[in-house]
């Protein structure tokens, strides 16, 4: 049992390395095969045609940190649902409605950013 | 032994975060720091769970529990940065100092 | 038994009236207000009345079940109870009653002040209830919360109605005193924590004989007995006020206004010599004797310092002021002496100085409102203008520095009398105090009454007083009021009283003996 | 064959086995890719009444995708100086290895498959995840405005449609009772999760497509106001690699919905005898053919429909089917 | 897990109630127009913490018990402190209700079930048997907070105020925890009493002494306790009003409750590097002493300088927490009886303050003490209130004040060797405080007035500052009242599991 675990980690590893290994093998490659003449328009940053104008690390919209925060507290709430959905054989009813109860203030959080207009995007 | 290492990682990365923490500048960094520290706890509570002296599912609950209120930590964080960087255009701590010392 | 409790809160009364009287009838204020002293001062002369025809003090004890800080099972059931307890015995009587006819004189005085009369009266009679009931309690505890309503009270008095500086001086009282009650304060929480109750009969009783109030209580041993008299002792050398912490009473005593200056020099001070006596002698009668000498130099000092700084005053108030100081040494030195005839010695000069210093303050009062200044140096010749007065300022002059006959007399003498009998040297030292007091105070009160004022210039620019209307002496001395009846009265009844504690001490010496006899059987001998 | 090796004790052997292997499937996953893309083409071209590519290797233009590669592969490397070199070096290696990663817990037949842990799904999810790192840095790096507003979006819609796609799964690891795929699989024997979780599988598919970025959900490189999301800046292989990232996902979704909700190798009731491999490849490529008819067919959707979408329908349905599919569970089994 | 359904539900009562009623304060919040006041839910939410308090009073005569694995447990302790948590709360909900920044209020309602869930937070802390519960509940009391204090959003200060409590906070809580980490390492067990039971056997002197220290530290950071004060006064001042009320009085008492819950039970019988004294707890004195000592007097020595009331009132309650600390250091048997008395006074006396502060800056829109100037010449009974609490505050006798700080020194010197010098340092720094809060009084009564008058104390402000100053008057005078409550609790014997 042991050896499975260590053995599937292993591989993990394994894909990890060819996941590294092919991107890295394929531009060395392509670096001998490629011609190489750079000049300054090919090294303008393209805007359609119109010179670049000022700098483009432009400040976002705060609408997208309000997601980020959103998706980061749902997603870590499956952290307590994952292990209940496994085990929830054995758990019986009262899991349930402990889960019932969790997943409806969730469902609450969600109305709450709702209805303060978290979830308008435009 | 191994846990041993696992406790020194967790040492280490706690006390990188806390000196982070501490000394950094720019908020995010900070936040950023805070959360490191917080999972040096993680570490910790897992390596026990698994190779401590008394091994148990303990461990990986209360890992579970800290993840969650780190993750709301971060939230509730993030959202004061935001209301303070729209008030001050800064996200640097030293420049919030409005309030005398 | 209700007696003390009545007593004590019957300003209360007063205190609830005034809540309802008008901001700006002043007539009915300063009435109501001196009306609302008269209670306390009949039941304190009935009190003492009935003592002066054997009738047995310790019947008026009271005790009402107040709190008890804990119940743990390991404590015996008496342990960490504190009760609700008044009790008088023949020196507190005499305190009382002291404080009761000077409460009354003071309100009569509260004449000369004009602003916000009705939050003067109602500090005022909170002060005579803090005062009353120090001298009532029977419990640390109780003793201590009258004490801090003084406290109170007299920083509004001082603050709001003083004179220019009267913030600063509020602060210096403040300050002092509390670091005087703090450290009172953890002195009790010693006594109560390691003997289990606050009550000066059974403090007595477990000081002497420790019983074990449970376990996990450990009883206090020698050594911690002696600091903790330390503690009291530096505690009311504080309130004294012993030189070098005498700042505060300077300023107080210049800032202040009449009535409260009256009540301050006359009650406040002898707080701490009642308590130095009451906890110092009553408690801790072994341990005090390692103190006895150190109490009686300072008191030297106490006597000699003052009485220096007087001589060098050239303002009434200053002058009266360090007086105190001195007069103040008196008593410790009468502590110090630690026999029947020093400790009689301090009580007398603590009433007498109580008296006396009441009187010149009025008079005092009653010059600044006159002529808006006690600069002696601006002042002359006020026997001419103001002959009844000038009177009554010399008779306080001649019982200031002791004449006999005076009450200031009787304390003096008694005093210097315990100390000769154990440290006769020391008492020789302190003796020459009783020399420059004839000086300063005579200087003093003869400049003003028959000297002439140093120029005229500054004299004349030294009237501030809208009332009088005049530009030169001359004028002046034509168009000054003499003391007028409703000024004359308190003054009068402080001389009658002076002169009586003077010819007749037996009048104090009554009530106190049992008191004295039972602390020399504390002090073995 | 795989348990004997799994079995066996860890050593260097089995290293340099795993790692043959898996450059052998990286091989199949490589030629998968080439021709998805060129099935694609065609089958577009059909559905639009073309005919696709048509020159190259034969009249089925089966070597066209070969020579698009090869031609990327010669094609000029620009980096422009404005960008953050190292990370613009780097992002296409962070989209593409995860999507390769992910492929090492997927379940294909009951022999045919490589590692086996407890948790195969949460893994998946979690390191699909990366990706969006690997892409939010690509457009960030190349430092020009559409690549950096492609990359937002990406990360964006990715973020939000990760919530339903997690929470439609939770459905599924109820009913199994485990997050290893292999005993999803095993759960679905008599009955594929699609008949028992249809509400799960409809929230899951198109959560999938969204986090394909494919039609109609491909904002983050909508040529038509993007110019190319968030790699507009990339050319030749490093672009190449994010394309290959997305069409290895391609791969790695379709398999993971046929094992989530199609029932992975097991047959159809009678059909036993047909080898499981086969039929999961029959599903396989049933996927992978909606997939390419969405593309055909849809309109791509408005950046605030998308957002909406994911918060105000698929959540909520979600939580629902969580609850119900609980709760129905409790009272029938 | 049929126990879980037998378990005794109606032990968390108070509990439910305080839930139920921010759920639905928060499901009427979303549902009701946005141009309508939300003062109602203020007190509805006050309404809930006063019922709440009842059925915690009801329960008192129960006996101890446990639900969910001792988990939950409600012991004389949790009901003692529950009481005093939920009057704090209850008074501070109230300030909300009457919660008038310049801006306008558009957040009451948010600020009422927030504070609910705050509450519900400290109330989990005083009950929690275990270390995870602990720890979740004092992150809800916490994270709460955090948001309390940010709810300005458009005040520059307020947010600056969210982001130190968020960032220190945090930092707090990963100490805390990494302590907790290596608690669970030594014992393997997340159980107070196992803990307890486990630590006994340790043979890890220096990994527990670590712990301890982390969690101390911890502690002590959200205790505003020197050296981990710094945050205090910023929050407390850029925070709004009843927010701050609320951190000066409710999160202090849930800090000293997780002082004592977490370090007393978990410590109290572990074994100590070397040989005598035999108990870490006894052994880790010394620092807390110095600690307890330096918070008094760095406490009330930079209150002097201070303009600002709620920066005033910030220092001043870290004098405070150095008082109770003091009296925690003393570990003398009366600890938990005096802490309890001091925390109820302390929040009686506090709430009453700060109530007319916000009146104050509601009216004026600064927190400048000279608002309070001549406050008696126009407003004089509101004068009057305000100088009681302070004089119960500088620990006058006749208030409240006097008798817990009586309490508090008998606790230090009733053992031998007593705290002496921390009785000291305790006296001469309620000297130095003398100064600060008689400068206030001052203010009140001496000074003339330049401010416009101040209109009538609202309805909600005018409760509270009823209340309170019934309550400080009352235990000035006839603190057997409180005392009897105290006997209740038969002196928590029941504390250690």
């Amino acid at each position: 049992m042991s050896n499975i675990y260590a053995n599937s980690y292993l591989i993990i590893f394994v894909f990890l390395c060819l996941g590294v290994l092919l991107p890295i093998g394929a531009l060395t490659a392509g670096r001998w095969l490629r011609p190489h003449v750079p000049d300054e328009m090919k090294a303008t940053t393209y805007e359609s045609g119109n010179n670049p104008f000022h700098d483009s690390r432009v400040q976002f919209q705060v609408r997208y940190y309000l997601f980020a925060l959103l998706f980061v507290i749902f997603d870590v709430e499956t952290v307590f649902l994952y292990p209940w959905a496994v085990v929830y054989d054995q758990l019986g009813l009262f899991a349930l409605v402990e889960m019932i109860i969790f997943i409806v203030l969730l469902a609450i959080g969600l109305i709450y950013a709702w209805k303060k207009k978290v979830l308008r995007w435009m | 032994m191994t846990l041993s290492a696992y406790l020194a990682l967790a040492l280490i990365l706690f006390c990188i975060g806390l000196y982070g923490a501490l000394t950094k500048r720019n908020t995010v960094i900070v936040l950023i720091c805070i959360e490191l520290m917080l999972n040096a706890v993680n570490i910790n509570f897992v390596a026990f769970a698994k190779y401590g002296a008394h091994p148990g599912v303990r461990g990986h609950v209360f890992a579970l529990f800290a993840i969650a209120v780190a993750a709301a930590e971060a939230a509730v964080g993030l959202a004061a940065l935001i209301a303070f960087y729209r008030s001050r255009k800064t996200v640097q701590v030293d420049e919030a100092n409005s309030l005398k010392h | 038994m209700t007696f003390l409790s009545l007593l004590v809160f019957s300003p209360l009364l007063g205190i609830v009236l005034l809540m309802f009287v008008r901001k700006t009838d002043a007539k009915m204020i300063q009435w109501l207000g001196t009306a609302a002293t008269v209670p306390p001062l009949i039941l304190a002369l009935f009190a003492f009345i009935q003592s002066g025809r054997g009738f047995r003090l310790e019947q008026l004890d009271e005790a009402r079940d107040w709190v008890r800080l804990t119940d743990l099972p390991f404590l015996t059931d008496t342990a960490y109870v504190i009760r609700y307890e008044l009790g008088i015995d023949g020196l507190s009587l005499v305190f009382i009653v002291l404080t009761a006819v000077l409460a009354t004189l003071a309100a009569v005085a509260s004449m000369l002040v004009k602003t916000e009369k009705k939050g003067f009266f109602l500090w005022l009679l909170a002060l005579e209830i803090g005062m009353l009931g120090v001298f009532a309690a029977a419990n640390f505890v109780w003793f201590f919360l009258f004490l801090e309503v003084t406290l109170v009270a007299m920083f509004f008095l001082v603050g709001k109605w003083g004179g220019f500086e009267r913030e600063r001086a509020a602060y210096g009282y403040l300050l002092y005193n509390g670091l005087g009650s703090a450290l009172l304060l953890v002195v009790i929480a010693v006594l109560i924590a390691r003997t289990g109750t606050a009550n000066f009969a059974l403090l007595h009783e477990m000081l002497h004989n420790p019983v074990a109030q449970g376990q996990w209580i450990a009883p206090l041993t020698e050594e911690g007995r002696r600091w903790l008299l330390g503690g009291l002792l530096l505690a009311f050398a504080v309130k004294l006020p012993a030189v070098p912490l005498h700042r505060w009473l300077i300023r107080v005593h210049v800032e202040a206004p009449p009535p409260v200056v009256m009540l301050h020099a006359g009650v406040l001070l002898k707080i701490a010599a009642y308590g130095m006596i009451r906890f110092g002698v009553g408690l801790f009668p072994d341990e005090f004797r390692a103190f006895a000498g150190a109490i009686a130099v300072f008191g030297v000092i106490n006597v000699l310092y003052g009485a220096l700084l007087a001589l060098r005053q050239r303002e009434l108030k200053h002058v009266l002021a360090y007086s105190s100081v001195s007069h103040m040494g008196v008593v410790l030195i009468g502590l110090g002496a630690l026999n029947e005839a020093g400790i009689q010695g301090a009580v007398f000069q603590s009433v007498a100085h109580g008296l006396i210093s009441a009187l010149s303050f009025l008079l005092v009062g009653v010059l600044a409102h006159r002529m808006g200044t006690t600069d002696i140096n601006r002042l002359g010749g006020l026997a001419k203008a103001m002959p009844l007065f000038s009177g009554y300022l010399l008779t306080a002059a001649l019982a200031l520095l002791g004449l006999p006959g005076m009450a200031g007399f009787v304390g003096e003498f008694t005093s210097f009398l315990g100390l000769f009998q154990t440290k006769p040297a020391l008492a020789a030292a302190g003796a020459l105090g009783l020399i420059f007091a004839a000086v300063y105070s005579l200087k003093a009160i003869l400049d003003i009454t028959f000297g002439r004022a140093c120029d005229r210039q500054e004299a004349v620019v030294g009237w501030r007083d809208p009332q009088v209307s005049a530009a030169s002496l001359g004028e002046l001395q034509g168009g000054v009021v003499d003391l007028q009846a409703k000024e004359a009265v308190p003054a009068f009844i402080l001389v009658a009283l002076i002169v009586a504690v003077g010819v007749y001490p037996q009048l104090l010496a009554a009530p106190l003996d049992a008191v004295v006899e039972t602390m020399m059987n504390g002090l073995g001998g | 064959m795989m348990e004997q090796w799994l079995e066996s004790a860890p050593s260097w052997s089995n290293i340099a086995l795993f790692f043959g292997l898996g450059a052998l499937f990286l091989a199949v996953v490589l030629t998968f890719v080439t021709y998805a893309i060129l099935a694609e083409r065609k089958v577009m071209g059909f559905m639009q009444g073309r005919i696709g590519p048509n020159q190259v290797g034969g009249r089925f233009g089966l070597l066209q995708t070969v020579a698009d590669v090869l031609k990327l592969l010669l094609k000029e490397d620009t980096i422009p100086k404005a960008a953050d070199r190292p990370l613009y070096v780097l992002a296409p290696i962070i989209a593409f290895t995860p999507s390769f990663m992910v492929l090492a817990v997927l379940p294909f037949t009951d022999a045919f498959r490589f590692a086996d842990i407890g948790v195969g799904l949460l893994y998946y999810i979690a390191v699909s995840g990366l990706t969006t790192v690997g892409v939010v840095a690509g457009g960030w790096a190349s430092n020009n405005k559409y690549a950096l507003l492609g990359g937002m979006r990406a990360a964006a819609q990715m973020i939000s449609y990760e919530i339903p796609l997690v929470m439609s799964a939770l459905g599924v690891v109820l009913l199994a009772g485990s997050m290893n795929l292999v005993d999803i699989v095993a759960a679905q024997k008599d009955v594929w999760f699609i008949f028992a979780q249809p509400l799960a599988f409809l929230i899951f598919f198109i959560a999938a497509v969204a986090e394909l970025n494919r039609t109609p959900f491909d904002l983050p490189e909508a040529e038509s106001e993007l110019v190319a999301g968030f790699h507009v800046e990339y050319s030749g292989f490093r672009w190449a690699f994010f394309m290959l990232a997305e069409y290895v996902y391609m791969f790695a979704m379709a398999a993971l919905v046929t094992i989530l909700f199609l029932g992975g190798w097991h047959p159809v009731a009678f059909l036993g005898w047909i080898p499981g491999a086969v039929w999961f490849a029959l599903k396989f490529c049933a996927v992978v053919f909606v997939l390419i008819w969405f593309r055909a067919t849809f309109p791509r959707v408005r950046a605030d429909q998308l957002m909406e979408f994911a918060w105000k329908v698929l959540l909520p349905l979600s939580l629902v089917n969580i609850v119900l599919t609980a709760v129905v569970k409790a009272w029938f089994f | 897990m049929n126990n879980v359904w037998q378990s005794d539900w109606s032990m968390m009562a108070p509990e439910w109630i305080v839930l139920a009623a921010a759920i639905v304060l928060l499901v009427i919040d979303l549902a009701l127009p946005s141009d309508r006041s939300r003062r109602p839910l203020a007190w509805g939410a006050a309404a809930a913490a006063a019922l709440a308090m009842i059925a915690t009073a009801a329960m008192i005569p129960a006996e101890p018990a446990s639900i969910l694995h001792d988990t939950f447990r409600l012991d004389a302790f949790a009901k003692a402190f529950k009481l005093i948590l939920l009057a704090g709360g209850a008074l501070a909900l109230l300030l909300v209700a009457e919660w008038e920044p310049k801006e306008g209020s558009p957040h009451r309602g948010e600020f009422a079930y927030m504070m609910l869930f705050a509450l519900l937070g400290a109330m989990m802390v005083a009950s929690s048997g275990d270390l995870l519960t602990l720890f979740v509940s004092l992150e809800l009391l916490s994270v709460s907070s955090y948001i309390l204090a940010g709810l300005r959003k458009t005040a520059s200060a307020s947010n600056e105020a969210a982001l130190k409590y968020v960032i220190n906070g945090g930092i707090a809580t990963a100490i805390m925890l990494f302590g907790m980490s290596y608690v669970f390492g030594l014992t393997g067990a997340t159980n107070l009493g196992d803990i307890a039971r486990r630590l006994q056997e340790t043979n890890e002197p220096y990994m527990l002494a670590l712990a301890f220290l982390l969690l101390l530290i911890g502690v002590s950071f959200k205790l505003a306790t020197v050296p981990f004060h710094m945050w205090a006064p910023d929050v407390y001042e850029g925070a709004p009003v009843p927010a701050t009320a609320f951190f000066a009085v409710v999160s202090k008492t849930a800090g000293f409750v997780l002082l004592l819950r977490l370090l007393v039970t978990m410590f109290a019988a572990a074994p100590s590097e070397g040989r005598e004294p035999s108990s870490l707890l006894l052994s880790m004195q010394p620092v807390i002493t110095i600690l307890a000592g330096l918070t008094m007097i760095i406490g009330s020595v930079v209150a002097l300088r201070q303009r600002s009331l709620k920066r005033l009132l910030a220092y001043s309650s870290i004098a405070h927490a150095g008082y109770l600390l003091a009296g925690f250091a003393a570990m003398s048997w009366a600890m938990i009886d005096s802490l309890w008395m001091y925390l109820l006074v302390y929040t009686l006396m506090n709430i009453g303050a700060f109530a007319i502060i916000a009146h104050i800056v509601n009216e004026t829109g600064s927190d400048d003490l000279d608002g309070l100037a001549g406050l008696y010449r126009h407003r004089p009974l509101l004068a009057a209130a305000l100088g009681l609490f302070l004089l119960s505050l500088a620990g006058i006798p006749g208030t409240a004040g006097f008798i817990a700080k009586l309490y508090i020194f008998i606790g230090l010197v009733v053992t031998e060797p007593g705290h002496y010098v921390l009785a000291a340092v305790m006296a001469i720094t309620t000297v130095i405080s003398y100064v600060y809060y008689f400068n206030l009084i001052v203010q009140l009564f001496f000074r003339p007035t330049f401010t416009a008058p101040l209109g009538r104390l609202p309805a909600g402000l005018s409760t509270a500052v009823v209340l309170c100053a019934l309550g400080t008057l009352a235990i000035g005078w006839a603190p057997g009242l409180a005392y009897d409550v105290l006997a209740q609790f038969g002196h928590f014997g029941d504390f250690l599991p």
